[in-house]
């Protein structure tokens, strides 16, 4: 019952905000979304006491063939649950005090895409867990389309049918393992224990991993994202960033790893190669990006790029890493785009060269930016750094070289961060920023919940770790053979 | 049986209709008609068997069996859809509504015909019914050159391929010396490979078949009949003819030429793998909304290829699934775009232009329809799609459905331009006139659509 | 004695059929069609089809050639020879025509027809034998075509007739 | 004592806090009070354990456990012992003094409260930095203190080249973090833990695995190098003098830097298992104090000679780490924490004075005008140059003295670097304060001695400056090394694992120290001729030519970096970004479909509208399906 | 027919009959005259019919004499309709070459 609440209160909230008119659209979104938080609450309240079995959802969907409507909340789950419903409403609330044409469809697709998110969190079905992760790509879709910016309408059809080619190929692969499997059933508990060739994994590996690629993404299969990043609207950008990529390596963890041991074991090593190229590329070329939204978008690049080779290292403290990674960089990122967004707003340019002077004007903007820029780049103490440790160690414990290549992200993040740091927020104030009002009321509540998240995980991290560990552990155990 | 029965009654009962001067009853009285005669196709599904005419035993004529009754049931609804958009898209022509109504109605009974045939003769006359009338509505706006080209070029084409059609029957027939299926099939069985004749006369009727669902290299009419026909005829070939022509070719070859054999089966794997791609990609570089969904009618013929490769029991259950999403789907994207085109006076995409804005509901509609031809989830099409596909790699053919993915991605491109036409662009000012009946039978496709998206079992069950 | 009736037959069928084909006058063509339908009913007769022969003399020649013959007059078609098409695609043409001529009789040619035999006279081709299957076993084919020509009717007229505005 | 041990670095927390939340709602100027006295307040606690705790003594606090995963668990753990107190002494009590200074020197400052934010913060990361019971949490102070490093350094934000030089710092270190990143990964994967006291218990265990240790003492030198501005890292530390003075004085002469010595130190079981790494520290020490010696011998800017000087101080340090003369090493630091502290506030004092003029040929005679100031400056001078007696001169020698007995070309080298030390020093002396003002009479009027908050400081470090010297007297002088003797319990472990000199006599040590000490006097006298019998004047740059040129230029180092580093990834970057992923990375994505649709393109002209063509395409497929069919 | 007459094989038909369907199929081909293409069609049929004919004889089975009927039946109604959109096209176009229907392309 709790699974379910958790999962279709968001769809409904979606319905109840369409149907509820534009004028209070954002209130109205943002009341469900906060109540989705504290069911989530609840349910971390539930979990602690009785465990993940509180939470098994088992339906028979399609007799033939065999879709169960299979919902599970482990650990897993739950941090990415917890995530997405903590960023959701914050996201809700950074779209306050701006002005968002048809409103009631803008909040109400975020909230549709709540739904999706949280179904691809808990799906336990292959076909249910592809669904949800399809469902979710339509809602960010429309809203990059319907108020995204000015190269929107190439941008965001790119982006589209780019992630929904690595979406198809992965339904491909699942339709195969569907066929693979004795039962013919998508359980994850069969597709965790059933037997398949090497052979056969090995070329669904690929299936799978593009998919996940394309959506986290790993390069060289990014190139989508920096523009889409840019030109989607902010919450867009968030929802993105902070939760959508989240899905690629959360489904690394939980559907390619222990589904695909041998294919892991054949061709994890060039997945892990790429990664590891893609942190530093990504990282050099955001040096020198002009536009603070590209910039964001090639570290976030960066930063996925270590998490996923965390999990292809194949190791608790990688995986732990990823799983803290995660949710540290969702939060960060986040952050991040929203400051960019707080500076669009108020001089209607992200171009990092016209920008200048901010710390000046607004000392409580800085501070928070400041902030969420250490966390970014990993400063001990705030969230970034406990993951970037575990899996950079994770790397390590697989290939040390890879991690002293892996570890330049240390060095080129701080590089490229403060530079944009620098540019932006210090020096005189430039032409374009005549003024700049300091935070409004509702980002001054977005920018503090992150910073006591970035201070609360960097200083307290293991919640997460207890609540993985079975899982992670489950998992490896499947996954090395 | 009584539903053929009953619907060609229908027919009549138009035809009598005209003569009292009922025309403006002729709708409704239709839709009851078809509510009834859904009806007794329903009850046919309890006792279905022997067909009994006149006292004598037709069933080597006609097999009323689960797969007829299931897909007439499907077919009858299709009909319903397009009786009811019939009522707006007629205002102009209501001294001729009654013969296109009845014509339609006769396509119905040739469709039912061509669902439930066991003898080749009556495939013959079914074929010919749905394809003789379908060349009258072509063309039936007469005083359009284009009507008159469409209706031209599709009769002397589908008399052609007719005549190829009955060159292959009567090589068949030749070969096992009967128009039976059950007799065919056990022919097939005991010599089917050793037979030469019966070798070159199933080849050519299968070209038949694959001219009539338009299948690549014999696809070149659709484009051009679709775009010039009349826009409602249009829907009914790109929907009810369409699926029964598919369930016509996969009741011969399941039970015609008794499964199929390995170069049938290359053959079909070539065509299908034409047609995907060929459809796909023309599709890419399509403005008229009508030929967009022909060369999107294509594609999905080659997805339905594979259903009709792979031929085992849940592949019956799939293609009526696939042809059920992809009417419903197809239906709601032509009830969206029958008044956007008498409103705007055209028929390219950019006759959407601004209609998010204009019209958001009926644009929602639009969008979800094309979702779901795009087999996005939690739309139905994705499960057709879905269901097509994880039964081609059960029965091997996984090479063949990897492409069908690949293309399928492709597909989505241009399903989405016209999605990007009613979201991005402005637009005219033109009001777009929306009648009623247009709504509700687009709310019906829609809802429909993702009720079997989330419900599949009900028609997945059926087979 | 057969043998050599069908000779003669196919060759005037074929002749008349080629003189269709090729020549450039609808009205010819037409006047060439009918004479090879002729052609072809003797052939009927000759396989002991009586019945049809009869039947295909009033249809084919008597109906639909009238019919044609009537339209050709009608729209006055035969006063200037008809535009022919390009040679290039004249050669593919026949190329395409000659290739399916070849490839069917390639993929024929090993056909034995070992369960056929002589065709008895046994009244087969009679009207009553005919009428007999016709109206029990194909009773229901036969009803069916009415539809067909129901709608082919409805379809003539409404494409044909004049309308009055 | 273990709420005491938690007290020294959650008071000066507190303080963070209540500046960085509250600061708004204070009254103004009550930041520094409030920043000076938690502080403070942690320097009594400090006393108050160093009271009742033991040489040998060591006090372990478990905050609570940070990370527990998998088979390794990283406690929040404090550690307190002799190598501690020393810091922990030097770090609060010269913390606090620089505190108290600066509240005199900040005055008027728009970003007073921000100051004292920051410099709190840098006093509880610095805390952290050696309090913590393990690597992570050493960690977690090294990058804490380049943080506020960064913060301070850029403090003057609308400066941009303020801002540079932040950055560069805060980037530079950051690559001698990886080094320690990479460094406690071995550890953590080799010994199973980071705490720092098991792993030298460990560390003797796994000895024969010798490249082991070297890796991972390589590793951590490489972190050190970069926090201690040795080469080839040190190019931060002069440009970090943008920073408001009582920052170069804390941050960048006193604490921060010193902490490479502090982790070489702590790991010194470590390092004396490494011979080969302690090799290649010494030889770094020995060519960066030289190398930044030279360099600070032709500097102008007042902040610069000083931080010359420092990472030639910071090369001494690392020649005693790299003899293994673990303590020795931190006696130095701890005398040069208050003279280089002293001369930093001194020429703070002189820059406060002077309204921000840095420049030494714009000043001159202000020996009468600011007298504390020069006083306090020139005993420090004195102290950093080895004049006998003073603290340097004792920490000095004892350097010099274990380099002659184990290298003697070490100990040339450094000796010449010691000289050259005195050489700057006195230039920069001679220069600031003899002969007359050369700057404009308008700011000559303005000159004035700066208040109490100021110069009392200078005369505790003062003090410091002088007597310091008395924690660490040589054996000759029969009084027992305090320092050695406090510090045994740290070193001890490693003493038996080192190769030492066979010592050297008494006669000799006193004839190395009269040496030293005659050294700095001659070149003292130099100076003076020079500068003010001779009032020579430095010489413009343009003037400058050849090698003097190249040393004033700094050899030209931020340049070779520039050109060889920073700029190709640079071009690398916007090669990258412009080029190879838009021109071909996503080039081959947008290429596929663009093949694609003109492939549609291509098929649909296929469809030209005419019947005939259509039935004949039929007709071939026909024909071909039925080659197929045949061929297969 | 007499037992002594030599028999006609049936292979002749066959041949005769695929011969005049290409025929047809080349006629349909290369004319542009869309009355002629139907007689085209309808030769193609003819050839169909006499097969079937052929077949139905020499197998002594009617199904084939009767599905002729169909064949007839069918044809019919295609001339029906297919003169009628002749009728209907030349009062638009004035013509009957159906190489001038290219309105519809691409």
């Amino acid at each position: 019952m709790m699974t379910i609440l958790l999962l279709f209160l968001p769809l409904l909230a979606a319905l109840v905000v369409l149907l509820g008119g534009s004028k209070h659209a954002s209130s109205i979104a943002l009341g469900l979304a906060v109540a989705e938080l504290a069911v989530t609450a609840y349910a971390i309240n539930v979990f602690q006491t009785e465990g993940p079995e509180a939470f098994y959802v088992f339906h028979t969907w399609i007799d033939s063939p065999k879709v169960s409507f299979h919902l599970g909340l482990d650990g897993l789950s739950l941090v990415m649950v917890i995530l997405t419903n903590l960023l959701v409403p914050l996201i809700i609330l950074s779209g306050f005090n701006r002005t968002i044409p048809n409103a009631k469809g803008y909040f109400s697709l975020i909230l549709l895409m709540q739904f999706a998110l949280v179904g691809v969190f808990m799906a336990m079905d292959g076909l249910l867990y592809y669904i949800f992760w399809e469902v979710a790509l339509i809602p960010i879709y429309f809203i990059a389309l319907r108020w995204g910016g000015h190269n929107r309408v190439a941008i965001t059809l790119k982006f589209f049918i780019y992630t929904l080619a690595g979406s198809l190929l992965m339904l491909f692969g699942f339709i195969m393992l569907y066929w693979y499997n004795p039962e013919q059933s998508f359980d994850i508990r069969e597709l965790y224990t059933m037997v398949i060739s090497q052979e056969n994994q090995s070329w669904l590996f690929w299936m799978f991993f593009l998919a996940f690629a394309i959506k986290i993404p790993i390069v060289p299969f990014h190139t989508w994202q920096a523009d889409t990043y840019r030109e989607s609207p902010t919450q867009g950008t968030m929802l993105l960033s902070g939760i959508m990529l989240k899905m690629g390596i959360y489904s690394l963890i939980r559907w390619l790893l222990p589904v695909l041991p041998l294919g892991v074991a054949k061709w994890g090593q060039l997945a892990m190669i790429l990664c590891v190229i893609g942190i530093v590329y990504a990282s050099i070329i955001a040096l020198k990006q002009k536009n603070l939204k590209n910039l964001l978008a090639y570290s976030s690049v960066a930063h996925v790029g270590l998490i996923a080779a965390g999990i292809f290292a194949l190791n608790i403290q990688g995986l732990q890493g990823s799983v803290v990674q995660m949710f540290a960089h969702g939060v960060n990122v986040v952050g991040l785009f929203f400051c960019a967004d707080i500076i669009f707003n108020r001089t209607n340019t992200n171009e990092i060269s016209e920008l200048g002077g901010i710390r000046n004007l607004a000392p409580l903007f800085s501070t928070m930016f400041t902030i969420v820029v250490l966390g970014s780049i990993a400063l001990p103490l705030t969230n970034g750094f406990i993951g970037e440790f575990l899996l950079l160690y994770g790397v390590y414990e697989y290939n040390v070289w890879l991690s002293v290549f892996a570890g330049l992200t240390i060095i080129l993040g701080a590089a490229y961060m403060l530079r944009m740091f620098k540019k932006v927020m210090l020096g005189q104030p430039s032409s374009y920023v005549p003024e700049f009002p300091d935070l409004y009321w509702n980002e001054k509540i977005v920018l503090g919940v992150f910073v006591l998240i970035i201070f609360g995980m960097g200083i307290y991290p293991q919640p997460i770790f207890n609540l993985v560990e079975p899982v992670l552990q489950d998992i490896l155990s499947h996954s090395i053979l | 049986m009584n539903t053929l029965i009953y619907t060609a009654g229908l027919g009549m009962v138009c035809l009598a209709m005209e003569i009292l001067d009922l025309r403006k009853l002729l709708v409704p009285v239709i839709l009851l008609g078809l509510a009834v005669i859904f009806g007794v196709n329903l009850m046919s599904w309890a006792d279905s068997g022997p067909v009994i005419f006149a006292g004598l035993d037709m069933s080597s004529m006609l097999l009323v069996d689960h797969f007829s009754v299931a897909f007439n049931g499907v077919l009858i609804v299709a009909a319903a859809f397009l009786f009811a958009m019939s009522h707006d898209f007629y205002k102009d022509e209501q001294h001729h509504l009654s013969d296109y109504l009845t014509i339609i109605v006769f396509i119905l009974c040739g469709a039912m015909v061509l669902t439930s045939y066991s003898n080749l003769v009556m495939m013959f006359l079914g074929i010919e019914i749905v394809s003789i009338s379908l060349y009258i509505l072509a063309g039936s706006r007469r005083h359009d050159l284009r009507s008159n080209e469409a209706g031209m070029k599709y009769f002397l084409m589908g008399s052609f391929a007719s005549a190829v059609l009955l060159f292959g029957i009567t090589l068949l027939y030749g070969a096992s010396g009967s128009f039976k299926l059950t007799e065919i099939a056990s022919y097939a069985a005991t010599y089917g490979m050793d037979s030469p004749m019966f070798l070159v006369g199933s080849l050519l009727v299968v070209c038949a078949f694959l001219f009539k669902v338009a299948a690549v290299p014999f696809h070149f009419w659709s484009p051009d009949v679709y775009e010039g026909s009349p826009s409602l005829v249009t829907t009914l070939m790109a929907t009810l003819v369409k699926v029964s022509f598919f369930a016509a070719f996969y009741r011969l070859m399941s039970s015609g030429f008794a499964g199929i054999d390995p170069h049938t089966s290359t053959i079909l794997v070539i065509v299908a793998a034409a047609t995907m791609i060929v459809g796909n990609l023309v599709a890419l570089k399509q403005i008229n909304f009508k030929r967009l969904l022909a060369y999107s009618g294509i594609a999905h013929a080659g997805y339905m290829l594979l259903a009709i490769l792979s031929l085992k029991t849940n592949s019956a259950s799939a293609l009526l699934f696939y042809g059920a999403t992809y009417i419903l789907a197809t239906i709601g994207a032509f009830a969206v775009a029958l008044p956007v085109f008498s409103s705007t006076g055209k028929e390219t995409i950019d006759a959407f232009d601004g209609l998010g804005r204009k019209k958001p509901f009926i644009a929602g509609m639009l969008t979800l329809s094309m979702l779901s031809l795009a087999g996005i989830p939690p739309l139905a099409g994705f499960l057709g799609k879905y269901y097509i596909f994880s039964e081609a790699i059960h029965n091997g053919y996984v090479a063949i459905t990897l492409l069908a993915v690949i293309t399928s991605i492709i597909g989505v491109y241009y399903y989405f331009k016209v999605i990007l036409a009613m979201y991005t662009k402005a637009g005219e000012d033109t009001e777009i006139q929306f009648p009623m009946l247009y709504s509700i039978v687009g709310i019906i496709c829609v809802a429909l659509s993702i009720l079997l998206g989330l419900w599949p079992g009900g028609l997945m069950g059926l087979l | 004695m057969n043998q050599l009736i069908f000779i003669s037959l196919s060759t005037l069928t074929i002749v008349s059929a080629l003189f269709m084909v090729f020549s450039r006058k609808p009205m010819y063509s037409v006047l060439s069609l009918i004479f090879c339908f002729f052609t072809v009913a003797g052939h009927y007769i000759l396989l002991n089809a009586q019945f049809l022969a009869i039947t295909h003399v009033i249809v084919y020649a008597g109906a639909i050639m009238v019919l044609f013959l009537f339209v050709v007059m009608l729209l006055n078609l035969n006063t200037v020879a008809d535009q022919i098409k390009t040679m290039g695609f004249r050669v593919a043409a026949m190329i395409g025509a000659g290739m399916l001529f070849l490839v069917l009789l390639a993929s024929l040619k090993s056909t034995t027809l070992g369960t056929f035999s002589f065709p008895e006279d046994n009244g087969m081709g009679m009207v009553e034998h005919v009428g007999m299957r016709l109206f029990t076993d194909y009773l229901l084919p036969f009803e069916i075509s009415s539809i067909l020509f129901l709608s082919a009717m409805i379809g003539a007229v409404l494409l044909a007739k004049k309308e009055k505005r | 004592m273990t709420f005491l041990g938690l007290m020294i670095p959650l008071l000066p927390l507190l303080g963070f806090l209540v500046n960085g939340l509250l600061g708004k709602y204070l009254p103004k100027g009550s930041a520094g009070w409030i920043g000076s006295l938690s502080v403070l307040a942690s320097f009594v606690c400090v006393l108050l354990i160093f009271k009742d705790l033991q040489a040998e003594q060591a006090i372990s606090i478990d905050v609570f456990n940070w990370i527990a995963l998998g088979d390794f668990s990283i406690s929040f753990g404090l550690w307190i012992d002799a190598l501690t107190m020393i810091m922990l002494m030097v770090v609060t009590g010269v913390g606090f003094l620089i505190h108290l200074y600066s509240i005199g020197y900040m005055h008027g400052d728009e970003g007073f409260t921000r100051f004292f934010t920051y410099l709190n913060l840098f006093i509880f990361f610095m805390l952290l930095l050696v309090m913590g019971s393990n690597y992570l949490m050493m960690f977690i102070g090294w990058e804490g203190v380049g943080l506020c490093s960064y913060l301070l350094i850029g403090f003057w934000y609308k400066n941009e080249p303020f801002n540079d030089a932040a950055q560069k710092a805060f980037v530079m270190n950051r690559i001698g973090d990886l080094g320690f990143l990479l460094g406690m990964f071995f550890i953590l994967f080799h010994f199973g833990t980071l705490d720092i006291q098991t792993v030298e218990q460990l560390a003797p265990g796994l000895a024969s695995n010798g490249g082991l240790i070297m890796i991972i003492t390589l590793l951590l030198f490489i972190g050190a190098t970069g926090k201690s501005a040795q080469l080839p890292l040190y190019t931060w530390l002069p440009d970090a003098m943008a920073g408001p003075t009582p920052v170069s004085a804390l941050i960048h002469a006193a604490t921060m830097v010193t902490a490479g010595i502090y982790m070489i130190v702590r790991s010194n079981v470590l390092f004396a298992l490494a011979p080969d790494t302690l090799t290649i520290i010494l030889w770094v020490g020995v060519i960066t104090s030289l190398f930044a010696a030279i360099i600070g011998l032709k500097q102008n800017d007042i902040k610069k000679v000083l931080a010359y000087s420092t990472v030639s101080q910071l090369g001494l340090m690392f020649v005693a780490l790299g003899l293994g003369a673990f303590s020795s090493g931190i006696f130095h630091l701890v005398t040069h924490a208050f003279f280089k502290a002293l001369l930093f506030l001194g020429a703070g004092s002189v820059i406060h004075a002077l309204h921000g003029e840095q420049d030494i040929r714009k000043m001159g005679g202000l020996k009468k005008l600011i007298p504390i100031t020069y006083i306090t400056f020139i005993l420090a001078s004195l102290a950093i140059s080895g004049f006998p007696l003073l603290s340097g001169f004792f920490s000095k020698d004892e350097i010099l003295a274990h380099a002659f007995e184990q290298n003697k070309i070490v100990w040339i080298v450094v000796a010449v670097s010691s000289f050259l030390t005195a050489i700057y020093m006195f230039r920069l002396v001679f220069l600031t304060f003899f002969n007359n003002f050369r700057g404009s009479d308008e700011t000559r009027s303005h000159i004035h001695e700066s208040p109490w908050t100021m110069t009392f400081p200078l005369v505790v470090l003062c003090i410091l400056a002088v007597l310091g010297g008395l924690i660490g007297l040589p054996a000759i002088f029969h009084v027992s090394h305090w320092l050695n003797t406090y510090l045994a319990s740290v070193t001890e472990p490693s003493a038996a694992l080192i190769h030492h000199g066979d010592g050297i006599s008494h006669g000799l040590e006193i004839g190395l120290m009269c040496f030293a000490g005659l050294a700095a006097i001659v070149a003292i006298y130099l100076m003076y001729r020079k500068y003010v019998m001779q009032k020579a004047i430095p010489e413009s740059e343009e003037s400058q030519q050849g090698f003097i040129k190249a040393i004033a230029n700094k050899f030209y180092v931020d340049e070779f970096f520039e050109n060889a580093i920073v700029n190709p990834v640079f071009k690398l970057s916007e090669w990258f970004g412009t080029f190879f992923d838009k021109k071909i990375i996503d080039q081959i994505v947008n290429r596929t479909a663009t093949t694609i649709t003109s492939g549609g393109q291509a098929l649909r002209l296929s469809q030209g509208g005419n019947t005939g063509t259509y039935v004949l395409a039929m007709v071939i497929g026909i024909v071909v399906l039925f080659i197929i069919r045949l061929l297969i | 027919m007499e037992h002594t007459t030599q028999l006609v094989p049936l292979n002749w038909y066959l041949l005769l009959s695929t011969f005049l369907f290409c025929l047809g199929v080349m006629g349909v081909l290369i004319r542009r005259n869309a009355i002629i293409i139907l007689m085209c069609i309808e030769l193609m049929l003819n050839s169909v019919n006499m097969l079937l004919v052929a077949f139905s004889s020499y197998s002594g089975n009617s199904d084939g004499q009767v599905f002729v009927f169909f064949i007839m039946v069918v044809a019919a109604a295609e001339v029906a309709v297919g003169l009628a959109l002749l009728v209907s096209i030349y009062r638009n176009l004035g013509s009957t070459d159906i190489d001038l229907l290219n309105k519809l392309k691409w």
